[in-house]
């Protein structure tokens, strides 16, 4: 599979604060990174970087083979890198259809002027939330306040494919979700990847990680950690890596033990 | 001598020709050795707190003469007679009167009175047959804007005609618009209604538009005047513009108190009364000329 | 799909509760104001009123709506009126001239506004009221020094009169009243209809998403700003020809006024909700409250109290419909 | 082990909108209540009515014994109950001592003053947080802002442990958490557990509700669809009922198949 | 434990920036203002000023903190001078009496603002602005029916004189410094001592949150409503026994101004930061930008360009400063 996205020597302070290291990763088409690290180890900074953001203190980020730098999110979402960030990102006092286009709103021309296609937004936002799976969803003037957690995260992934990204970025998109709206997330995530788009997911989850990770990185305080496939490594390596590289199986049994 | 100038607030068109009899009396002091200090009100909000904080502020500054106008004088009196206590020399300026500046200690009054001002032109609307006369009051609730509307409405109804004060809330201060449809709905409501005096020259630019819609012959009056209200005086559609002679107050206040201080003299015209004038079209063009000095 | 075909959809309009207002004062001022308040004559004095204030209010709405407030607005009304007197009355340079160079100020210090709330990350409250301060003090310093008055005569004719400052329809109409509803249709379509609404909204509703989302937020900021106070000084400056009269003071109950009737029309103070028809609405319900009194009986002197009393309940209804009308939705905000 | 609260058919519903039908439940000292469900099934409002925010429409809360209505969250808080809330319950521009002691500030003598005691707050707040393991903070004047999401929720837990709870409420503190300290969080249920408190757990990951649960109750659509104690049920039969009845271990399969 | 001991620590105090600030107007003043300015006279021409507008800067600060807004003391303040007038000077009741009355409808007030804050979902902003009209149509109103006139004498001797409206320290120094200087200490006990202030800042930071954390939020809001309306009517009450006079009109400018001084003083506009010591610097900032000019030989025309430039100067180095102070600690923020 090719490399579409690749960060080479990726260094980013916030002042004096540096808060990632030489980052190196690679993102390939029709594959799932996981990128796993404990609380503030970086992942969302990475992503930050990657959606334009934020910009690289020091090192180059490389997109089909070219050196790109995105000063703005609108730079890297004209590149095809599609993002669900980790707080945020639909507005709840705004309608299903007018959330799901913010920013590239479908017009069509009345008389001389270019109006918002209403109807049309409303359609491709229903139609695409329901191929998600969340049939309940068919008013696309209804507001996005008024919809549950999952529907919202649905929503925004939905956006993310829908405006032909090549590449799709999930921070933490399972956190707030029950069990069956992760899994229909997880779905989403594999889906996507059949279709061809590199897709990178944060958790902190490990089942949620080995149920659609090919690739593996982990951050921990800033640098990668480690750098893995699918089933290089076992389920508590992965879990003790997540955690900064603490042992956790330990406390697990211990916790079990203590139960 | 050192002399300080309290005045009303900058964007007080009547202040600024205060102003200009200030800065033309101010050389001649210079001259002698002294300086003059203008003191003004940053708006009418606080008014009296604020008078009194400038009276002590010039008291601060060991001026040897004041030069201030008596607008409220229950709050000023006291601060006043600490300023004479203080060995300042004091002069009462377009508001408080030879009998107050007796009182006070201080050592003239140089001005005209609200009161009297409306009563001229009450008189003025009630000589021209007008019977219902609307003083319309942008200011409701301050003093010298109460006075001037009970002068009008006392002398027209001594004149056999009636009047009546448009307070107006303050959500249309300084929206013209609001100024001038609230006018033409009185005008509407009450057809009675033949002559309309404002407070301010500015408000009078609201008050033509509405009489000009009115539909019938009304009168239009204003207290002091600006380029426009003269304009409109010229052509006559304006009856005439109450004017109390700023640049005399001020010129003629800050002259005689310099020179008392500085030579000792005593003038023995006490009070110095500057007003008021009725500007209308029998001697439009001389005040004309003063304007465009920024004299009148 | 057809969430405004129903009763509940209409309530849950942001100008559902404005209209409400509008029809209450609208009664009560027929009622007590009589039928001269709805003859053209009565008509024409609210609507007069409203054109002026609406100009405003409409763009001092967005910026709420975006999650901003633009209070110079008080101070580039006089802005507006003195530098076109100035120009075109003290100097006599053609009126035309006078316009284009108010026109162009208005568009800098809305420039300077949107530029410091950017780069600071002071409160655009704040902001402006520095820039009110701040331009209050050079109209007055500089028109004194030019003119040596505060009021500054202009007489204009011709063409300029009658587009920028002359009555239409039978002498009682302002032609503002004519350029605040086609100016009003114009925001319509841009914030209702147009992809530029839409950004408006969103960064309201979360300014970092927003941005996150693509919406090149600092110029829409820039934008507004410019967008409010032009049009303050266009409003100076139609007063300014319409009047043949500038004064250095006056302008601040624009501030309030303006406020008022924004959040009478349904925006929410907080940002990220509202429309360009409430806030019309919203205008329209404080014109007829302050222009109404003077067709009724009332003893003028009361009449702060009946305006405060009447905008309370206004708010409260319009308040209270709202949420009448979004009980029956789930609202579950889940972040 | 002896009922501390229970909840005997108790409704709730906000204005037309009915959330939860005849709610039966028992709370047991030294005992964790797993409370399990879908997004929108009504825990976070079961919760709500045992702190007080909201109150039965009806149905009774017996409380020792005794029915008792809460008509205010300081009400149940006298009682015992501490709650720590899905959302917020800290203030970022708080120092640590006061966002511990928020609504129970201790108070000492000054003169005739009663005035807040900084110092024993600040005390007491980090010792608090560092004997549920968070040794980092030391300084009870540093904002709240500053600390990560795990020792925030530290924070939370520990404010709520000291205030002598004898009911310890947690909405789902795991969400946000990476593995590190979503064990810690798990170690604290336990600890509080062993301390003899009664703890009603909300989580969304089985992991976790099965690391630590003595007892679950599984809501679907706003009523109790199942009550069992733990070992009556496996893994896949938790994770069906936590995803409203549907049957994920084909959803699952078909994920890791798929991936 | 030691966080005040540091530079870094002491910057990151809310009343940092105001500090800086006031040491910076300070600093321009007496470059351009003489000695004079500093001068015992000088000094109080500043004090008196911070005294009457602190008095209602420190309640509106601490609404500004818990998340609220009252924008009615602007009617407060004449409210407060005419009851004691008309009471007192008009029907020549005790003065003790008018002030008791004052005190009482002061306290009303503030209750009806706080209950209809509470019971509404209205933004206090708005429901404050209804009240301002409707207090200050009131005041208007009953003032002409009653004494038919907009200005009322009031003559007040003995200890009364004494204790609210006189001057001290040599005459030059009205009472209200002192009773501004007790009450802010008070307020320092109050907001940083006591429990209470705790819970002003957990509900401006998280109202939902103190709520459940058992602060009776309903109770602490009424509470600041009626602090900051007796406030404004204590001030309006003394000056009238200071000067001997009430007038209808006025006090608006107090809306702004004390704003301006709690936002400079270091409060954040959007709630849950702040301090007493910030408003307090804040206020004697703002009183010395607007004294200040009087003693400099600027043009008194551009007085209002100055005191624009100079609040956005000290807002700006205000935020500055904070900012840089913040930068050296961790600051992220997990919700
Ligand atoms: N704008 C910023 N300024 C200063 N520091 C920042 C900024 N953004 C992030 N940081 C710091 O960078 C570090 C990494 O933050 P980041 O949000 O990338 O962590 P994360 O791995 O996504 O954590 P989590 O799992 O909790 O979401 C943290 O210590 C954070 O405080
Ligand atoms: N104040 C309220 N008014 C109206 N409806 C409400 C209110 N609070 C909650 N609801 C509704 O009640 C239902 C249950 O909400 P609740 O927050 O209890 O769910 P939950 O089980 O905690 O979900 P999650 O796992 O997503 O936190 C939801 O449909 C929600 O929209
Ligand atoms: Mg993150
Ligand atoms: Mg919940």
């Amino acid at each position: 599979m090719s490399t579409i996205l690749s960060l080479q020597g990726v260094n980013k302070s916030f002042g004096p604060i540096d808060v990632l290291h030489d980052i190196n990763l690679d993102v390939k088409a029709g594959e799932v990174l996981c990128l796993l690290g404990d609380n503030g180890a970086g992942k969302s900074t990475v992503i930050r970087l990657l959606s334009g953001v934020h910009q690289p203190t020091s090192g180059q980020m490389v997109m089909d083979g070219k050196p790109v730098t995105f000063r703005n999110p609108r730079e890297a979402a004209d590149h095809g890198i599609a993002t669900v960030h980790q707080f945020g990102g639909t507005f709840p006092l705004m309608s299903i259809g007018r959330s799901f286009f913010v920013g590239r709103e479908p017009t069509r021309w009345v008389g001389p002027f270019r109006i918002y296609d209403r109807r049309k937004a409303n359609e491709i936002a229903v139609k695409a939330v329901q191929n998600f799976g969340i049939t309940r969803i068919d008013d696309g003037d209804r507001l996005v306040g008024g919809l549950s957690g999952g529907e919202r995260q649905a929503l925004a992934i939905a956006r993310a494919v829908h405006f032909g990204a090549r590449v799709l970025i999930l921070d933490e998109p399972t956190a707030a979700l029950g069990v069956k709206q992760a899994t229909h997330v997880l779905r989403i995530v594999n889906e996507a990847k059949k279709r061809g788009l590199a897709v990178i997911f944060i958790t902190h989850q490990v089942m949620h990680a080995m149920a659609v990770g090919d690739h593996f990185a982990v951050l921990i305080r800033g640098a990668v950690a480690a750098d893995f496939h699918k089933g290089e490594k076992t389920r508590e390596e992965i879990t003790d890596l997540m955690a900064g590289g603490a042992s956790m199986s330990a406390l697990e049994a211990e916790i079990a033990a203590s139960a | 001598a050192d002399i300080a100038v309290i005045g009303g607030s900058n964007d007080d068109a009547f202040w600024n020709i205060i102003k200009k009899g200030i800065d033309d009396a101010t050389p001649a002091v210079v001259a002698n050795g002294g300086s003059v200090n203008y003191l003004r009100l940053v708006n009418y909000d606080n008014f009296a707190p604020d008078v009194v904080q400038l009276i002590r502020t010039a008291i601060a500054q060991e001026v040897d003469g004041l030069v201030i106008p008596n607008w409220v004088p229950e709050a000023e009196d006291p601060a006043i007679k600490e300023a004479v206590a203080a060995g300042i020399k004091v002069i009462l300026m377009n508001a408080g009167g030879a009998e107050k500046a007796k009182e006070l200690g201080a050592i003239n009054y140089v001005g005209s009175d609200e009161y009297v001002a409306g009563q001229a032109g009450g008189a003025y609307f009630g000589k021209a047959g007008q019977k219902n006369v609307l003083c319309v009051n942008t200011l409701p609730g301050a003093a010298n804007t109460e006075a001037r509307c009970k002068g009008v409405i006392d002398a027209i109804t001594a004149a056999g005609g009636k009047g009546a004060q448009l307070p107006l809330p303050s959500t249309s201060f300084g929206d013209p618009t609001a100024v001038a449809e609230a006018i033409k709905a009185e005008m509407l409501k009450d057809e009675t209604i033949d002559g309309v005096i404002t407070i301010s020259a500015g408000d009078a630019d609201s008050a033509a538009i509405a009489v000009a819609q009115a539909g019938r012959t009304i009168s239009l009056g204003t207290f002091d005047m600006n380029q426009a209200g003269l304009d409109r005086i010229k052509a006559g559609t304006q009856s005439f513009a109450i004017d109390q002679q700023p640049y005399l107050q001020s010129y003629l206040a800050v002259s005689i108190l310099a020179s008392a201080i500085d030579f000792g003299t005593d003038l023995p015209t006490n009070p110095v009364l500057t007003g008021p004038g009725i500007v209308d079209a029998s001697n439009i063009d001389a005040t004309l000329a003063g304007v465009a000095k920024g004299a009148r | 799909m057809n969430r405004n075909s129903t009763l509940g959809g209409l309530l849950r309009r942001p100008e559902a509760g404005a209209f409400l207002g509008l029809v209450a004062v609208l009664g009560f001022f027929a009622i007590f104001g009589g039928v001269t308040f709805l003859l053209p004559g009565g008509m024409a004095s609210w609507m007069n009123v409203a054109a002026n204030l609406g100009l405003i209010a409409i763009p001092v709405g967005l910026l709420m709506i975006a999650g901003e407030l633009d209070i110079s607005v008080g101070a580039m009304v006089p802005f507006g009126a003195m530098t076109v007197a100035v120009l075109s009355g003290h100097y006599g340079l053609p009126i035309w001239a006078g316009i284009a160079v108010t026109m162009t100020f208005g568009v800098m210090i809305g420039l300077i506004n949107g530029y410091m709330v950017i780069k600071s990350a002071v409160p655009s409250l704040i902001v402006t009221l520095g820039t009110l301060f701040a331009v209050q003090g050079v109209v007055l310093g500089l028109t004194v020094l030019i003119t040596k008055s505060t009021s500054v005569a202009l007489t204009v004719t011709g063409p300029a009169k009658a587009i920028f400052g002359d009555f239409v329809m039978g002498g009682q109409v302002q032609v503002m009243v004519l350029w605040w509803l086609a100016v009003t249709a114009g925001y319509i379509l841009f914030v209702h209809f147009s992809r530029y609404g839409n950004w408006i909204f969103a960064m309201g509703g979360d300014k970092v998403s927003a941005r996150n989302a693509g919406i090149p937020t600092e110029r829409m900021t820039m934008l507004l700003f410019v967008l409010s106070s032009t049009s303050a000084a266009f409003v100076g400056m139609c007063q300014a020809i319409l009047y043949n009269s500038a004064q250095v003071a006056g302008g601040q109950s624009f501030i309030f006024n303006a406020i008022i009737s924004v959040v009478v029309g349904g925006v929410l103070l907080t940002g990220g909700f509202g429309s360009v028809v409430g806030i019309f609405f919203g205008t329209i319900t404080f014109a007829i409250v302050t222009q109404g009194i003077y067709y009724t009986d009332f003893d003028r002197n009361w009449s702060s109290l009946i305006i405060g009393v009447l905008l309370l309940c206004a708010v409260l209804m319009n308040n209270t419909f709202r949420k009448m009308a979004l009980a029956s939705a789930p609202k579950k905000v889940a972040k």
